[in-house]
């Protein structure tokens, strides 16, 4: 029933095909979303985005099997040192930022509703130094609350993740002398583990004395902690997700108009949230098949838009970018052939 | 260990359909007695009334009384588990289980009831049985061989050794020889005649010479036609039926002797 | 009439019997070709996972082998626990159905346990996460605190529930209608010559079943279980639902840190992975592959030693 | 002829020892009832919080099991008490397994059937829809597409194997077969699902390949050594006699397992094959790989990306958007709708089953 | 119709075990042969050469030639599945098909080699093999229901009627009647008496009698003991076997006549 073009719309948009995207399964929501808002502006097109995660994505697009990708990271040096298949012999690709989402601390504890944490105790409670929910360190910032006596489960992804990467990227930079790790996609320490983000909502929803992070969008009716920040405590917003987005530079030694971004996961400025999560459109600088990139730059071009965003920001609970972010991505994407 | 077996006015119906009626009789312990009649007469049937094995044929069921040494089988509460120790049975196919070898097979009944034999022991009475049968000296060098690989008329004896190694106080045959030959028969027929002494023997058989031979009551069993029920006909001494008969059907019966 | 003998009786070659007995060989050297074609690809993948860089494997191993012991351990320790649970229930079922059951009835509950087999993996793993766990958890608690001198059952507990023991159980439910069903079939098959004889030998009814039953279905049950325990050695999606997994050889049933299964680690990591680190999941693939053959080499071991005893014929 | 006693015997030797009628019933409902009341004790005195009625059920069945035992050996001696011990068990492993069961089913059930309900369920794909609403026409149409291809696929292969083995078959080659079939079943299913994106992006020279019929290639390598143990073992149990009597007639041999053979075990075929359809239907792991992932229309199996009902439901659940209840809600939809087809394909399967099966006189 | 069956030096072996040892036998066309001998001794090993149903049993094969009519039946080329509708066979056990109804298995032979007929040649065909198995009265109002739910005696004319149906040149019987009651067993011998002026006969049978009276010629087969082949003592006319037979084992097995 729904298949069936819309029968009375404005002038039809004249771009036909189907298009292959492939990657961050944080993005499937926000992408269901901008396809769902492409495709009834563009009857003629199909888009089909698979959450199959941001390195299959990656590695899908570079051996040309998908259009573009959708990755929690962006390229790394090695990848952007070869080839792609999709794109025009010798050309590259590049990341755009198109999607901010902040991470949010869930937890489910018995007769506590509200938490205040700072980035040394997360770490030290997801790394294992702190094991009680009574633990000096963590009355210390709640004297507030009544915490139980109980054990901690903290709970963090099973399966290699951009959520953990990110997590673990705020911690090693925000809690550097606790959390000695550095930034991947595995968890690097024992605890509960659980597969995707809704496998550590339900074990944080349906455990005792938990402690997970998630998605934020995800996060649902579950208490989430708030991150201390300079001298506040600060719960994620949209907005603070986006600002510490729009504080942070460009991953330096990269081409001009590819967008990484260095996160400021050490902002002391109380109006950002540095737990956050950036995931990039990777496309072509030129396709190999100019009608593709007609799409592709159609379609990307729609998602880092104003109406994109907030169409995503309804569905995905995702923070839209930021104006000045919107325009450098649009500015680049005016080159995409 | 004889049991004396009384029937009363015993109906047996698959579903709903009679195959055996109003049977009375009385088979006194120590004695052979033989069932005969045509095919379809019900004689499988009516014997195993006599253990409560027709209860394994789903919709079989009976009205009436067997009384065994006076004990009602029909009676409320009473297990067919110790009637059919008390009665065991030989049927018509040989049925060895083909999971056990030739030895376990003999001892498979006795096995349940006495857990913890001596080594020695179950080969004295894997022995005893196997003689009793005639199967011993064909089978004494492969005892731990499966039971399966024997032929059919061995593998009837193995059946009848299995029967008789439980030691039952009666013991119903349902044409036991008609897969063996002579010889085995013949053994048979000499181990029936030995066994009359201690047990209560009830036997099925087409073979009228058998009958006259073993057995020494006869009773007769015919069937009016299809779908009609079976009935008793005769009852009386072997000798009796075979000579003198007093009703028509049974003269003309035995009449056609033969086999 | 000797020359129409000779004629009819040297027969041309029989068309039905060539075509139906070669489509039947191809066939089944067709799943030949199909394994070997699937062995050839794992393997043929795994090599660059023998002589990775040592960096190229989480956590702290170094080496294919250690990075693909606990796997091994995990796998084959869900499996036969799912197993031993599983089998025992199974085989009690099918007797239900087959032999203790009232005859009208059972065509109906064989239906109903059948239904069980119509559940997806992802179902199982939803249901474990959000109705399994809660619900054991507490028992969990209880066992550690009353047990945890027992080895397997030491704890900290875990506080989800989510442990090697739960998926245990998921995997045992999962495996048991295929059990069942098979087991049913070959139970109702039993001949009725060999259920009377032991009846008229006085069994009772579980006497008769020992005796008849079960032996003569030995070598189905024992293939059943094969088919049972393939799945649950191979089911992916529930497992990594489920299970809150480790890198490390884990005995213990009921903590948080659990020895992860081969297929469960293929479908958490695979998303993510590139370079070698394909390989190296596809390596312990073979892995699996392997540890499936040994197990059914053990298995037909066992029923080829009882050939001479088995039912057929 | 015959000579009727006055009046049986007060005692009938063969009741010896024997539990009064019902009296296994009666213990049942007391066990249950002694656990009941344990729980309730332990729920009053505060050491739990909430009555358990699976503790309850499960005590008061073990409790069951040992009451009947020791009154049974004391009264009925030691190989009843074992018999009704052993059918204490074996209804109690039914009722156990179908705990889950009914778990499964209510939850299935109840959370899925507000989706289930929605007049769009079944006539609209998800295109286009972002929250709450739209339906899995999409999903149905390539589960059924992709799974039926399987079965073509599987069901010939793997019966006519089977027939191989049990008919054919002698010596190294139906060895081998019978082995690596085993092995085969624990071929996971992602390796499969990877194993047939390998073979079809090397011959389709196509590194993004997705298409339906790649599916139906993993889930025929799943299926066929499902289908060909069980009709193995269901040919196995064919006693030789029918053959005998049809070779003896002068049948040939394809003739005879054509329509003496299969008819026979057909209603044990079609169990294997319904069950070997029910172990692939709901594989997720090797459709996301092969077979994609979209939320539009797809009738062709050769081309593109087509749903599935498992990849479906995992998605659903895995990806949520902001209004995450829409989505678990459309996840537990899915899966009762696979629940149901499996459940009218297994009924269609019952009835054919019946009409061929032999009628026997037992 | 009817073949003579000439037999040369026949060894028959189950893997390595030499069950029957150097059978040389000429069976004339429009005759009755009867095999006897003790249970083992490879009667139905023997009988089983002669229509190649012994390739059934796995492992089983034979040495020396079966000549039909002249063909050998072991030559190059030969399909044993031509052979054996011109050689019926009735086993020991009945075997009706169990999917089937009386009626189709009567016409089994012949449905299952897709041979087409039309319903009345159908019911006419079922109805002259059931006559001819003395079977029909009884089943004739229920030709469509199972056959597997007849009696034993039943059901194994319904396996005569069953092989006599696609009218072969010669019919095998391995102790077609050791089921069966004396007035079916009359029935079938009658009809191998009728048969005999079209088919060749062979018969294994326990039953002396039997032989005597059916018979044209018998054949005696014996073993030395458990373990050793099966080999062919005595061959000649009924009458001579029975009363003066040439061989001392021969007058030993008959001598015990009974049965
Ligand atoms: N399981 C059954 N269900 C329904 N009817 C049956 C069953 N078994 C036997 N009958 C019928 O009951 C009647 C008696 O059969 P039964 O087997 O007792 O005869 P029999 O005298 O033993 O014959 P035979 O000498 O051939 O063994 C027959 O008409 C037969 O068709
Ligand atoms: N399938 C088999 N495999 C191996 N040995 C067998 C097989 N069938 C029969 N034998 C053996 O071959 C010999 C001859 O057996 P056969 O069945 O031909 O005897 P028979 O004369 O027909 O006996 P009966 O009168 O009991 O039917 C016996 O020693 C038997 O154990
Ligand atoms: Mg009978
Ligand atoms: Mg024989
Ligand atoms: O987007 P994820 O990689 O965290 O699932």
């Amino acid at each position: 029933a729904n298949e069936a073009a819309p029968a009375d719309d404005a002038p039809a948009s004249t771009l036909t095909g189907t298009l292959n995207g492939a990657g961050a399964s944080s993005m499937d929501a926000a992408q269901q979303a901008w396809i769902a808002g492409f495709q009834t502006a563009n009857t003629g097109v199909t888009i089909n985005y698979e959450p199959s995660g941001s390195g299959g994505g990656r590695k899908a697009f570079i051996e040309g099997g998908t259009d573009f990708a959708g990755s929690d990271s962006y390229m790394s040096t090695e990848e952007l040192a070869g080839e792609f298949a999709s794109c025009v012999p010798g050309t590259k690709a590049v990341d755009l930022p198109v999607y901010i989402s902040p991470i949010a601390v869930i937890f489910n504890v018995d007769g506590v509703d509200e938490l205040n944490i700072d980035a040394d105790t997360l770490a030290k409670i997801f790394s294992g130094a702190i094991t009680t929910w009574d633990d000096a360190a963590i009355v210390a910032l709640n004297p507030d609350a009544t915490l139980p006596s109980a054990t901690i489960n903290a709970v963090h992804r099973s399966d290699d993740s951009g959520t953990t990467k990110n997590f673990t990227d705020y911690l090693g930079q925000a809690a550097e002398t606790v959390w000695t790790e550095k930034a991947s996609d595995t968890f690097p320490f024992p605890g509960e583990g659980a597969k995707g983000t809704s496998g550590v909502v339900d074990a944080v929803t349906n455990g005792t004395n938990m402690i997970g992070y998630a998605d934020a969008s995800q996060a649902g009716d579950l208490s989430t902690a708030k991150l201390q920040v300079g001298e506040d405590f600060v719960a994620y917003t949209p907005e603070a997700a986006a600002e510490v987005v729009a504080g942070s530079p460009l991953v330096a030694d990269r081409a001009a108009d590819d967008l990484a971004l260095d996160l400021n996961r050490k902002t002391t400025n109380p109006a950002e949230y540095p737990l956050v999560l950036v995931s990039y459109a990777i496309v072509c600088n030129e396709y190999a098949d100019a009608a593709q990139g007609e799409l592709v730059k159609a379609y990307i071009e729609y998602i880092a838009s104003a109406a994109g965003q907030t169409v995503a920001k309804d569905a995905a609970g995702v923070a839209p970018l930021t104006a000045e972010l919107e325009a450098n991505v649009a500015a680049v994407l005016a080159t995409v052939k | 260990m004889s049991k004396r077996i009384e029937v009363n006015d015993l109906n047996v119906y698959y579903s709903n359909f009679l195959a055996v009626e109003g049977v009375s009789i009385v088979i006194e312990p120590r004695t052979v007695t033989a069932f005969i009649g045509p095919s379809g007469c019900g004689k499988s049937t009516f014997i195993r009334t006599l253990n409560r094995m027709h209860e394994v044929i789903p919709g079989a069921r009976v009205e009436g009384e067997v009384l065994i040494d006076g004990n009602n089988l029909y009676g409320p509460g009473v297990d067919p588990v110790l009637v059919r120790r008390q009665v065991g049975m030989v049927f018509q196919r040989p049925n060895p289980f083909p999971t056990m070898s030739i030895q376990d097979n003999v001892l498979a009944g006795l096995k349940l009831n006495n857990r913890r034999m001596s080594k020695t022991d179950a080969d004295d009475l894997t022995e005893k049985a196997l003689r009793g049968a005639n199967l011993w000296n064909e089978v004494k060098d492969r005892l731990a061989r499966p039971g399966s690989g024997l032929s059919g008329g061995q593998q009837q004896r193995l059946c009848i050794a299995r029967a008789i190694a439980v030691e039952p106080d009666v013991i119903l045959m349902d044409e036991p020889c008609s897969a063996l030959d002579p010889i085995s028969t013949l053994a048979i027929e000499d181990l029936i005649e030995e066994m009359k002494s201690e047990y209560t023997i009830v036997i099925v058989t087409h073979n009228m010479q058998q009958a006259s031979r073993v057995s020494d009551r006869t009773a007769f069993f015919n069937i009016a036609g299809t779908g009609k029920p079976g009935k008793l006909i005769e009852y009386d001494d072997t000798t009796t039926i075979f000579s003198n008969p007093s009703v028509q059907a049974t003269e003309d019966y035995v009449s056609g002797r033969f086999g | 009439m000797t020359t129409v003998a000779a004629t009819t009786i040297k027969a041309r070659q029989r068309p039905g019997d060539r075509i139906f007995s070669s489509a039947t060989l191809i066939a089944g050297s067709l799943i030949l070709a199909v394994l070997a074609a699937v062995a050839i690809f794992l393997l043929v993948e795994s090599l660059p996972a023998f002589v990775a860089d040592p960096a190229e494997f989480s956590g702290d191993t170094t080496n294919f082998w250690s990075y693909v012991g606990p796997l091994i351990f995990g796998t084959i320790y869900a499996a036969i626990l799912a197993l031993i649970m599983a089998v025992p229930v199974a085989i009690g079922i099918a007797l239900f159905i087959s032999h203790f059951a009232p005859r009208r009835l059972a065509q109906g509950l064989g239906y109903l346990i059948d239904l069980l087999a119509a559940v997806p993996s992802v179902v199982f793993g939803l249901w474990g996460i959000g109705v399994l766990a809660p619900l054991v958890q507490p028992f969990y608690t209880n066992l550690v605190d009353w047990f945890g001198w027992f080895a397997p059952f030491a704890g900290p507990v875990s506080g989800t529930g989510r442990t090697i023991f739960t998926v245990a159980i998921v995997l045992a439910v999962m495996i048991l209608p295929i059990i069942t069903a098979i087991c049913r079939e070959i139970f109702l098959q039993t001949p009725l010559l060999h259920e009377e004889a032991a009846l008229a030998l006085g069994a009772t009814r579980w006497e008769m079943i020992r005796m008849a039953v079960l032996p003569f279905g030995l070598p189905g049950i024992i293939s059943a279980s094969m088919l049972g325990l393939g799945r649950a050695l191979g089911e992916t999606m529930a497992v990594a639902m489920v299970l809150s997994p480790s890198r490390e050889v884990i005995f213990q049933l009921l903590t948080s840190q659990n020895s992860n299964t081969i297929a469960s680690n293929i479908a958490l990591n695979f998303p993510e992975a590139n370079g070698v680190g394909v390989n190296i999941l596809l390596a312990t693939g073979l892995m699996l592959f392997v540890v499936t053959l040994i197990v059914n080499m053990l298995a037909r071991a066992i029923i080829n030693s009882r050939k001479a005893f088995s039912g057929a014929n | 002829m015959t000579s009727v006693l006055d009046a049986t015997p007060l005692t009938n030797s063969l009741t010896a020892g024997k539990l009064p009628r019902r009296s296994s019933l009666w213990i049942l409902l007391a066990s249950w009832a002694v656990s009941a009341a344990f729980f309730a004790m332990l729920f009053l005195s505060g050491n739990v919080d909430g009555f358990n009625i699976v503790g309850t059920v499960v005590f008061g069945t073990v409790l069951y099991c040992v009451a009947i035992y020791v009154l049974s050996r004391l009264v009925e001696g030691s190989r009843k008490a074992k018999d009704r011990l052993m059918t204490a068990l074996v209804t109690a492993a039914f009722v156990i397994a179908l705990l889950p069961l009914v778990s499964i089913v209510y939850t299935t059930v109840v959370n899925g059937l507000p989706a289930f309900l929605t007049p769009t369920f079944f006539t609209s794909s998800q295109r286009n829809v972002v929250g709450a609403g739209g339906g899995v026409l999409h999903a149905i149409i390539g589960t059924l597409m992709v799974t039926g291809m399987a079965t073509l696929i599987s069901v010939p292969i793997g019966l006519l194997a089977s027939i191989y083995l049990v008919e054919y078959g002698r010596g190294r080659l139906a060895r081998a077969i019978t082995f690596f079939v085993d092995v085969m079943t624990g071929i996971p299913s992602i390796v499969a699902g990877l194993f047939a994106f390998a073979l079809f992006a090397l011959l389709f020279d196509d590194p993004g390949i997705r298409f339906g019929f790649g599916g139906s290639i993993a889930l025929s390598v799943l299926m066929i050594p499902v289908v060909v143990r069980s009709s193995e073992e269901m040919l196995k149990l064919v006693p030789n006699e029918l053959r005998e009597a049809a070779f003896a007639l002068g049948v040939p041999k394809w003739l005879t397992i054509l329509k003496v053979v299969l008819p026979t075990s057909i209603a044990g075929i079609v169990t294997g094959v319904m069950l070997s359809i029910a172990r692939v239907i709901g594989e997720t792991a090797p459709l996301l790989i092969i077979a994609g992932f979209t939320s539009s229309m797809n009738y062709d199996l050769f081309g593109e990306r087509m749903m599935t009902l498992p990849v479906f439901v995992y998605t659903q659940y895995a990806n949520q958007g902001a209004d995450s209840q829409a989505f678990i809600d459309r996840a537990w939809a899915g899966a009762l709708t696979l629940i149901v087809i499996v459940m009218v394909l297994n009924g269609l399967a019952r009835l054919i089953a019946h009409w061929f099966s032999p009628k026997l006189g037992r």
